[in-house]
């Protein structure tokens, strides 16, 4: 056993974070600290574009699609890094959507999709949930009609993050209304932006913007339904399993932890008790986000390795998500603590701390306990797949 | 012991839950955020008029004359609906502290008016650099017969609407509280942007003018009403959080049994109504936690113990439940069209002011070595 | 409002300490350091006559049995002050059945054993638990047949605790096994313990000795059959409610909490830190269990008000019982942290410190939150009686 | 990185869990239980013969060659059946500690027979008022070319049967480490009862005559060798609390699926099934926490930070899972007959050993701020 990154992996990361030091161009950052804080503005586009031609994006494709099939320890370094630097990468598009386009769609769409998905110059949103489906994601209602030879696509999606930038939407809806199981009878569909009958409007929330997406009598041809028909369920329930594991990573809130114990080990803690470090509690504060945090990296880590070595079980998968979207929400408060009042400040506040950053971590804590799979329905997995403990419903 | 509320304060509460539960509807917060200040001025006028504002105001200066704990009632209330109206620094923190340490002109020149709603006080309690205003940098100079005031506060609630700003500042080693108009010349406001909204202001003091008419206490009487002054906005903003998670509480219960996911309630999952419980329980250990230290300082007993625990639990009660609300709503909790996020807004804002729970578990754990030393006859 | 105590219960609550000063003879302690530290020993029986004589049984009852009918925060204060001075006090006889029989026994019912009771002569143990019916206890089949004139009683009750030493087991039967519903049909009865067909065995546990008690072929004259028939779950219930109030008194987590910051106070922390209580962590723990504690006096004597005002909720009071219980659970793993190592010796052993006690409670921390109704059930009650949410079984 | 066991790992691993499971009966554990010391001969002897107490014992004393990380893998067995066998203070706190800083002759004289199972050796870490065994107040004093021994050590395991007791001194300021014999003259063992029944000591050392071949390190060597055995130990204590809460676990998933109450497994009230899930993940992230301890000190890197880590997740595990498993159990999980109290007994008293969690995050924090500080170049 040897719990260290090897030589080429330390490497790699020093490559990749020297890489995303110049692509956070300040006015890249100045983008991102105003209304386009999720990206999709003009600046995200064009280092998206320059990270497709420096071949990052392809990287941890299968060489059968001209990828390099980066291992998961890697691409989960790839990952940390680049949220690390703070720059909103497509995931969901460049490893969620893109390699199942690449798989099982057409030539057309692989040309008209995937080839730009690679070149950093397409961006897909997730269309899955709906007002009355969320955690019971089998009951969407969202319909795709057959007429003549078309598809004709009605409903509502929430939660549409980038439905407002991207150029597609990933969309499941239901194609057979008169399956025995509400699981099944379920299609996907990429949805262009650009076809008529699709809207947005944004969902403003604690912590993002994000958007609810209409889909009002959309015509598709025949080729944007991608994959088995009616066996849209599974497509999804991977593409989630995939997800999940870029959730928790452990880089963002190590830079935080970081940062805020440099911050406290220059500030004077006034009346004459040393600085901001020196005060029992903050050391513990701090003890306590490291202790967690260096089990967060354990966690993700191993779970790479074990996909590396084709056997990361659901109770795995699920365990490192509740571990480390509870984490996240314990690790924010405890460092706010530390910055303490002038926490609450904003980014674009005069006097505050650390840019803001941790008012606004702390809006967004809680989207990752109940989002990507809420953390019940985690927990279930858990005793069941991890325990064999039987279910009731 | 007795728990119960006397008549008068059963009056104060229904009134106060009866303006506010009218006036603040969700419309009315989002147009009073859409200005460009959250304060609701007509709200205060109206809390004025039912003598709300006078509430713990003396009646020699036109008030009902009853005590802290009654205004808690009040506070508490606001709390439940997020009003945008400063009760805490001006009421509690502000009058409560001229009208206990300042002399009769003080009390004359401002308490009439703030009962009213014609006059603001607040209260400067935290500095860029210094939490504790027992222990400020910013510093009073004397020239002869007149001072100089130098030093930055920060954070301050409704600086620009004051009338006089209740702040304290060092005197060589002498602590001095001094109520100041933000509007007098070399004071510079610059306002801050707070999670909730709240305005907030820096206040640049680069050489403020000071007269005697501008003290309220020196020395050890300062020492006593600074003490005093945190007690009771401590133990206000413990209040005032009972109150916004006791809303956040029955939203959840009210939002969960009625949304279904796979053909139910999903109240009716243990995992989430168990949540739910505990975050009842936390809510009403959070309530009998701010009685007491409420009901110590309405009888001026020593409330420092309390006040403490009052303060942990706050802390420790806002994040939780706020996380519990969050998480057991899903999606639209953190939807700002939906009204749960304000609340989550305050829970976290009222958890950090003044400090966060582990620097009072610190104090606490201080005050009890203190004592066991003493007990012990131990160094 | 005022949330101290009034100078009359100051005064009632000295007297009882001083009077439970003078109770706990240093034979009696030695008697409960031992076999018999739940009581039942000749000390203990002894003191607990003392204390009948003395009229403290009796105070608490309605005045038509002879009681001064004390109100229930005089109650708490003295359940808390004899719980806290370590008297193994028969809580379940004298204010859990013995009012129940003085009300609804028979007058043969009354002089023979309701008398004994208030004369401290008398202790009744509590057979309602069966092997397969703890949580579900309607589901007890320990059954009481008619035949002739006499009740014939055959089953098997476990955590009968005090059925060692106990005069009656105070024990629920099914009279019709064909009623309707599994909670229909259960009937009480007083079981003399010198019946031939009684035994028990011991059960050893983490923390205290309880029994396991056997009933075969007892034959029980009607007489001790108390109650209306086949009604027995309401009595069962309610006594359980009135039993919960008393789990969770503050005081002897204070005494503990006491001794254990006197003890910080005076011990060296080694290599020159000071005093163990000048560790930083050592205050924090300390201040954890003092603000735990504080509130945990409010909740009881705001129970206790509530009584005394007739309207305690249900919700009240199992949230009291929920975070006593767990609270506890709690307190004794940061008291015993701020021990050390030395926290694990037992009370007999050599270097022990603080005779043990905190080793002793830790053993006994989970007893309550599964017993006197398990913490889930009281979760259940919580969300329904307290916040009017929907069940589902 | 990696995480995978080495071919001869898993050979340990199997061979150790094969002969426990069949040894460690519940009624094999009563009888040991029931005799005069909690101390199995017998299956001490069989790990003997199949070479598994030398698994990390240099060839050239007779052992498996095989390294610390190895050797967990035999502890964290133990740990699951809690077999009444000393294999954390003989094998890794004192036999690694002479392996490593000893010499030919020490090694020669104790380790061929640690590994037969012939010799015990053990170690003394604390004293009733010094928990650091860097920091003694066991003192060593020289009269001319002999020395004698004066001070206490306590809780020391099975100090009766050893054949030496590694333990810490002050000889004037300089710190050594001895191994001395508990038969020795002036060296009084007294049995002390703990909560698992260990075989656990306290021995007063009033006068013992310390020789030149007692000594294993001096001055810095014996700093560097303590602070070595103190990481050692903590690490395969956590080890060893994987392996109860691991399985309380099982037993708790077990019963709970069974266990029917309102006519189903309880195992199926959310309630029951997500606080097993949440002991789950406990437990597997201590299998992490600890796994990187034990790699690194395998690895000779500095560990310090990671024993810490590990020892802090340990403890809260070893609660945590304990009062769930306890709970979860009811009634049936405290009974004596049911073999669950033994895991949490060791539950706590592996938590405990060498101190609790809290203190372990006041050393982390501390070292935090020592970095953080030289980091940024501040005092």
């Amino acid at each position: 056993m040897n719990v260290a990154l090897t030589p080429a992996q330390l490497t790699l990361r020093d490559e990749i974070r020297n890489y995303m030091d110049a692509i956070m161009t300040p006015e890249l950052l100045a983008e991102l600290l105003g209304e386009q804080r999720e990206g999709g503005g003009p600046q995200h586009r064009k280092a998206l574009q320059q990270m497709g031609s420096d071949g990052w994006i392809v990287r941890s494709w299968p060489r059968e699609y001209g990828g390099q099939d980066a291992g998961p320890i890697e691409q989960y370094i790839f990952c940390d890094e680049v949220i690390r630097a703070g720059f909103p990468y497509p995931f969901l598009t460049t490893d969620g959507v893109g390699p199942v386009l690449a798989a099982v769609a057409s030539d057309e769409i692989r040309e008209s999709v995937v080839s730009p998905i690679l070149r950093g110059e397409c961006v897909i949103a997730i269309g899955y949930s709906e007002p009355a489906a969320g955690t019971d994601l089998a009951s969407l209602t969202t319909r795709a009609e057959r007429k003549g030879d078309k598809w004709v696509i009605n409903g509502q999606k929430i939660w549409t993050s980038y439905g407002n930038v991207a150029d597609y939407v990933w969309l499941a809806a239901r194609t057979d209304p008169h399956a025995a199981k509400k699981h099944q009878g379920i299609s996907m569909f990429l949805v262009p932006t650009s076809a008529p009958g699709f809207s947005f409007t944004p969902i403003s929330t604690l912590g993002v913007r994000t958007n609810a997406t209409y889909y009002e009598n959309i015509e598709l041809e025949d080729k944007w339904q991608v994959g088995p028909l009616n066996q849209g369920w599974r497509m999804i329930t991977e593409q989630l399993n995939r997800e999940r594991l870029s959730l928790v990573n452990h880089g963002p809130c190590e830079l935080l932890y970081e940062q805020v114990a440099s911050w406290a080990t220059r500030m004077d803690a006034g009346n004459g008790a040393g600085k901001v470090i020196d005060l029992p509690w903050v050391r513990t504060n701090l003890a306590k986000v490291k202790s967690g945090l260096e089990v967060l990296r354990l966690v993700c880590f191993k779970q790479a390795w074990s996909m590396s070595h084709s056997n990361l079980g659901m109770d795995e998968a699920s365990a490192a998500k509740i571990y480390g979207s509870e984490f996240f929400v314990e690790a924010w408060r405890l460092l706010l603590e530390i910055v303490g009042q002038a926490g609450v400040l904003c980014s674009d506040s005069e006097g505050a701390v650390l840019q803001g950053s941790l008012e606004h971590r702390y809006r967004s804590g809680s989207v990752l306990t109940f989002g990507g799979g809420t953390n019940e329905v985690q927990r279930d997995i858990v005793a069941a797949a991890g325990l064999l403990m039987p279910r009731y419903r | 012991m007795d728990f119960a509320l006397t008549e008068e304060q059963q009056d104060v509460q229904q009134l106060a839950a009866k303006i506010l539960a009218q006036e603040v509807t969700v419309d009315r917060l989002k147009t009073v955020e859409a200005g460009k200040e959250r304060f609701d001025e007509a709200l205060w006028q109206q809390l004025a008029e039912a003598g709300l504002l006078g509430v713990a105001i003396s009646e020699t200066y036109g008030g009902m004359g009853y005590d802290f704990e009654t205004l808690c009632l009040l506070i508490e209330e606001v709390g439940k609906t997020v009003a945008a109206v400063p009760v805490v620094p001006v009421l509690a923190s502000a009058a409560l502290t001229v009208q206990q340490f300042g002399d009769a002109q003080h009390c004359d020149r401002w308490l009439p008016g703030v009962a009213r709603g014609e006059r603001l006080l607040t209260a400067a309690l935290t500095e860029p650099s210094a939490d504790d205003p027992s222990h400020p940098t910013t510093r009073l100079e004397q020239k002869g017969d007149a001072w100089t005031l130098h030093g930055e506060k920060n954070m301050v609630v409704c600086a620009d609407r004051a009338d006089a700003v209740l702040l304290t500042a060092r005197l060589d080693d002498e602590l001095v509280l001094l109520a100041i108009n933000p509007a007098a010349a070399n004071v510079k406001l610059i306002s801050q942007h707070v999670t909730t909204g709240e305005p907030q202001f820096s206040m640049a003091l680069d050489g403020v003018s000071v007269s005697n008419d501008d003290f309220i206490a020196r020395g050890a009487d300062a020492s006593c009403a600074v003490r005093s002054m945190l007690q009771l906005t401590l133990t206000a903003n413990s209040v005032m959080t009972l109150g916004v998670t006791d809303t956040m509480l029955s939203m959840t219960a009210a939002y969960t049994s009625q949304r279904e996911q796979f053909g139910r309630p999903i109240a009716t999952f243990q995992a989430v109504s168990h949540r739910a419980a505990d975050a009842y329980i936390d809510v009403q250990n959070l309530r009998l936690a701010t009685q007491q230290a409420a009901s110590l300082l309405s009888a001026q007993l020593d409330a420092t113990e309390a006040v403490t625990i009052a303060k942990i639990w706050a802390c420790d009660v806002a994040h939780r439940v706020s996380q519990s609300a969050q998480h057991l709503h899903g999606g639209i909790g953190v939807d700002r069209d939906y009204p749960l996020f304000r609340f989550c807004l305050w829970a976290k804002q009222l958890e950090l002011t003044l400090g966060g729970g582990n620097s009072y578990l610190t104090a606490l754990g201080d005050a009890i070595a203190e004592d066991f030393k003493q007990r012990e006859g131990v160094g």
